[in-house]
């Protein structure tokens, strides 16, 4: 059982269908008919359902069957969020990158057994504020106040701080919760009277929740999963990304101030310059800030930070290089990235002979035709599109291939043992690639549609094969189909000025 | 007079020269029963090449072949050619040399000889052997008006009277290079 | 815009209809973003060589590229590519290909290579030849991509049926004037009625050319797609 | 102002219907993003069925999109009516139901959902969350001037606040009926 199941979560589902949120749990955004995948693999029966963003969670509400098959990730296990854009055929996704769990637990344990908490009550509007760690001495001012969201500067707060020692005598296996006191299952998260988080949570159980059901498709040769994907069939789920990135830079926001990076002199080799505070890049969009001070954050103040960022950036490349991502972020206002994170870094120069490199290619040319063009009924992709497809989606940054090499990796499936994957020519002129029986899969569907509907056309097989079944036949193949139907003469045709009907050959044997 | 076509006459592909040669064939031979069939029900013996067949007293339009109304479908020139083409080898079809009806075509719905001998067993049956006969009186004199061939048109009668000849069954009498008779033995 | 095959990926206009902007974007955000842009391109000029020399900074900066909807292949030309000379080349080939995907439902698959190159390569500094060698280039995948001349003038066809010898006469009548007509080709080519209008609808069925029946003649003229490049 | 439109506008087929059926279909795709284009560079959120857009002070005609001078071609009504249904379908365009602009179209060149965060995000930065606003403030008053969404007709600003109700960020207020105000949560 991989670890990666530990993340899926069970979800109480009212009679309407509606989940049933937690004590403070806000719902942002919902999304409709959205499938999931666990890592590369669809989840069987998770294919179609309602998704609500929530403060905490990201809550999958089956369509057939929302009592059962109904699942969610909690927003803190997520590292990082990707999206890929519709592509062909291929739904967008987003794809969630969770948290290893030994991070999880490292600050815990190295504080050792005791927990600091301080409170401190905010000079405008009054209320007691607590956070679960020691305040960083030298910082200039304090944390956002929970409820008017302004960070006072220290002294202003000075005597009203106190900071509280408690340690953790009491045997881990309770788990009281801070605000109601009730004691909770050390398995549950959130307090199930308050709903607030349980310190418990930190400690992410290594166990799967009997309560989830996880079938895959089926286990195809890849490692260990931490990633999940929400693949969007209907709308392309631009907006739910923007809101679900927005919602975790709160969580991380919040968070990062306490515990990591703490006056830290380089992240991963490149100097952090005091002068670049990330928080400067930040578009001032933030949907869910709250209270007054979002009053302040306004254009003026977006432009001279970009300045900033700007003139810093093109100082010297590794500047360049240590905000490429800030930049992006700058940038994602108006334009989605298209790039999506090659998992593996193929890259040319990594090889020293030409033939492990082609391998290599071969095998993440197999991932890639399976994983995002496969449909229900296999698929046949002519080399010419895969040539353009592939290097768009999957090579970017790491440098091309030729068509030469292209076709050269194709003919190593049978070598590897991909041989479900094989090069077939159709009519003798068109080069395609196609799983095992996707010809004659297609064949027989065509034939079918012609004898259910005489007089059909390219465009009406193409919906209906599309469309209506989850594939991702492209209408050069089809036309290709098509004419070995009629060169075989199972198929005749009615060729009109507004292009050709095709026709069971029910009369004239052959 | 409703004309009986075929079920496939209402195949919309049947308009179609399909690239497949197997079905091509049988296409064209699909084709040529059709033109045949409906020649016989209308006991036309010559038609014209566009496939369009006149009533001969009101003059009004019976058929045309190549045009299917219902289905808004029709044959394309080149594959009228065609079909004229395959029936010509195929001798289920002539085309009619004279200069003015050259473009008329005589439809052999039945063979040459079936003809040849219906008309020689008309002359022994109403004892017309051995006499000189004009091609008027074979086709349109009134006492065979119930005879298969009457309404003959005088250029296919010709036919017929060649293959006569042929099989030595019959001379024929020129008059300035024009026919005028002939005499059947 | 909805479309099939591999036409569904394609270049992002200025206006991306399809993404909602969250931000409220106005001129000057917008203005300040473009010329970063071109200093970054002018930046990435100069560090042409570093960039090259260390694999992940090459995987960021083109990833920030894509992200930012910077062309690759307008920063490097020829001698100056980020990884070896024939990733220039194989960009130009999917660049081809993409277009020909795109444009396939407006010209039947047949694309004008002169326009190709004015339209989309010629701002990237980017020669007839270089396009010509990418296609070559891209035999090997028996995609059906062929180069043919008419009057002198190249074509690129991208669907694996040939055209007949009337379509290519047809083709080149076109080429002079923009359009073909019955009255043309019995002028031209002395053709019977029958003839060019048999040839004509084939080749509207098979998607080659427009019909446009408001012409001031009053008869209706065929006129060839294959110069239209991008539709946004 | 100078207004881009694409190459294949001054395509004097582009006017005519095409017989091809995918090339048809290509072609209302075609007249689709040039509508959406147009209206986006002007930005008017709704336009007249005829494709007429006038300036709203000088009154005077910008652009008759059906209509292209330049190469004296133009689109039939019918092939309007078949451009509008195709936008209708693919939810790119909604007809207006009010009495007075039956013949208005709004056209979403940014999606309604769009246009709903816009007016949330504008409402939680002005301050304007939890209180009662009139539409007229929204789109007319002088203060967001700069702001993307000013000068929207008020029958558009209601589609979008239905989104925002679907979404159930907001409330609306009718009196008698009249929408007047909504509350933005």
């Amino acid at each position: 059982m991989s670890a990666g199941f530990i993340y899926w979560h069970p979800v109480e589902i009212a009679g309407s269908g509606q989940p049933i949120l937690r004590e403070n749990e806000r719902d942002i955004y919902v999304e409709q008919s959205v499938g999931l995948y666990h890592g590369k693999t669809k989840i069987l029966n998770k294919q179609k359902g309602r998704l609500y963003l929530t403060s905490q969670r990201i809550i999958y509400v089956d369509e057939l069957a929302p009592k059962k098959e109904s699942v969610c990730i909690e927003n803190d296990d997520i590292m990082n969020v990707e999206y890929s854009s519709k592509f062909l055929k291929r739904s967008a996704k987003i794809i969630l990158f969770f948290k290893e769990l030994s991070q999880n637990e490292a600050p815990i344990e190295e504080k050792g057994k005791q927990v600091h908490t301080t409170q401190w009550n905010c000079p405008i509007c009054g209320v007691e504020n607590r956070i679960y760690s020691t305040l960083d001495s030298n910082g200039l001012n304090m944390p956002p106040c929970g409820s008017c969201g302004v960070e006072v500067d220290r002294d202003m707060v000075q005597n009203s701080i106190k900071t509280v020692v408690e340690d953790l005598e009491e045997t881990p296996k309770e788990n009281i919760c801070p605000v109601c006191t009730f004691i909770n299952h050390p398995q549950i998260r959130n307090c199930e009277i308050c709903g607030a988080r349980l310190k418990q949570s930190r400690r992410t159980s290594k166990v799967k929740d009997s309560r989830v059901r996880i079938l895959l498709e089926e286990k195809t040769p890849s490692g260990e999963e931490s990633f999940a994907q929400l693949s969007f069939r209907k709308t392309d789920g631009a907006l739910f990304y923007e809101t679900l990135v927005k919602q975790l830079q709160e969580i991380s926001r919040k968070e990062s101030k306490h515990l990591f990076n703490q006056n830290v002199l380089s992240v991963n080799g490149v100097p952090t310059d005091p002068v670049i505070d990330p928080d400067l890049v930040l578009s001032n969009n933030d949907i869910n800030l709250i209270g007054i001070t979002a009053l302040e954050k306004n254009k003026e103040q977006q432009l001279l930070k970009n300045n900033i960022v700007m003139s810093n950036a093109l100082s010297d490349l590794n500047k360049l290089m240590a905000l490429a991502e800030d930049i992006e972020k700058m940038y994602q206002g108006n334009r989605k990235s298209k790039s999506n994170e090659s998992i593996l870094l193929v890259d040319r120069e990594k090889y020293l002979n030409k033939n492990v490199f082609l391998e290599e290619i071969a095998r993440e040319l197999y991932g890639f035709v399976d994983s995002e063009l496969r449909g229900d009924s296999g698929i046949i992709v002519t080399l010419v599109d895969l040539f353009a497809l592939y290097n768009k989606s999957v090579r970017i940054g790491t440098g091309l291939i030729s068509p030469e090499e292209m076709r050269e990796a194709c003919e190593k499936f049978e070598k590897l043992g991909l041989n479900d994957l094989k090069l077939i020519k159709i009519n003798g002129r068109v080069l395609c690639l196609a799983f095992q029986d996707s010809f004659d899969h297609i064949r027989t569907k065509v034939l079918q549609l012609a004898t259910m509907r005489p007089g059909v056309d390219i465009l009406q097989i193409t919906t209906e094969l599309n469309v209506y079944e989850k594939n991702n036949w492209s209408m050069g193949v089809i036309s290709e189909v098509l004419q070995y139907c009629v060169a075989e003469g199972n198929l005749v045709m009615d060729e009109q000025i507004s292009g050709t009907n095709y026709y069971f050959n029910s009369y004239w044997k052959v | 007079m409703t004309l009986e076509t075929p079920q496939i006459y209402k195949f919309p592909p049947l308009y179609t020269p399909q690239t497949n040669k197997l079905i091509r064939k049988q296409q064209l031979q699909t084709w040529e029963s059709i033109i045949l069939q409906t020649c016989a029900q209308l006991s036309k013996w010559c038609i014209n090449k566009n496939g369009k067949i006149y009533d001969q007293s009101t003059g009004e339009l019976l058929i045309s072949i190549f045009e299917n109304p219902e289905i808004q479908r029709a044959c394309s020139l080149e594959f009228q050619q065609e079909i004229w083409a395959y029936m010509l080898q195929n001798e289920t079809a002539l085309q009619l040399k004279e200069s003015e009806d050259s473009n008329m075509i005589a439809i052999f719905w039945e063979s040459l000889d079936s003809w040849s001998s219906t008309i020689l067993e008309w002359c022994e049956t109403s004892g017309k052997l051995n006499q000189v006969i004009t091609i008027y009186e074979i086709c349109e004199s009134d006492e065979n008006t119930n005879c298969k061939f009457y309404g003959m048109p005088s250029s296919f009668c010709l036919l017929v009277l060649h293959r006569l000849v042929d099989r030595n069954r019959a001379t024929l009498l020129k008059d300035q290079g024009k026919i005028v008779g002939v005499k059947i033995v | 815009m909805k479309k099939f095959g591999v036409a569904a990926f394609g270049e992002s206009g200025q206006y991306d209809l399809a993404s909602n902007k969250l931000g409220s974007q106005n001129n000057e955000l917008n203005e300040q973003l473009s010329i970063f842009q071109v200093k970054l391109v002018e930046f990435a000029r100069q560090h042409n060589k570093e960039l090259r020399d260390v694999p992940r900074f090459r995987a960021k900066f083109m990833r920030m590229c894509s992200a930012i909807g910077i062309d690759p292949l307008s920063i490097f030309d020829k001698n100056s590519h980020l990884f070896h000379i024939d990733d220039f080349y194989y960009q130009i080939c999917v660049k081809i290909i993409e277009i020909c995907r795109n444009t396939k439902d407006v010209n039947g698959g047949v694309i004008s290579l002169e326009e190709l190159h004015v339209n989309y390569f010629k701002n990237m500094n980017i020669e007839m030849e270089d396009i010509e060698k990418a296609i070559i280039m891209l035999g090997p995948l028996d995609g059906g991509f062929e180069l043919f001349t008419i009057r002198q003038k190249k074509f690129l066809r991208s669907v694996p049926n040939e055209l007949t010898d009337d379509q290519t006469k047809i083709l080149e009548i076109c080429s002079i004037m923009g359009y073909a007509s019955i009255t043309l080709l019995r002028a031209n080519l002395n053709w019977k009625r029958v003839r060019s209008q048999s040839v004509l609808d084939g080749m509207v069925a098979s998607g080659l050319i427009w019909v446009d029946s408001q012409s001031l003649e009053g008869e209706v003229l065929y006129w060839d797609p294959s110069w239209i490049i991008n539709l946004s």
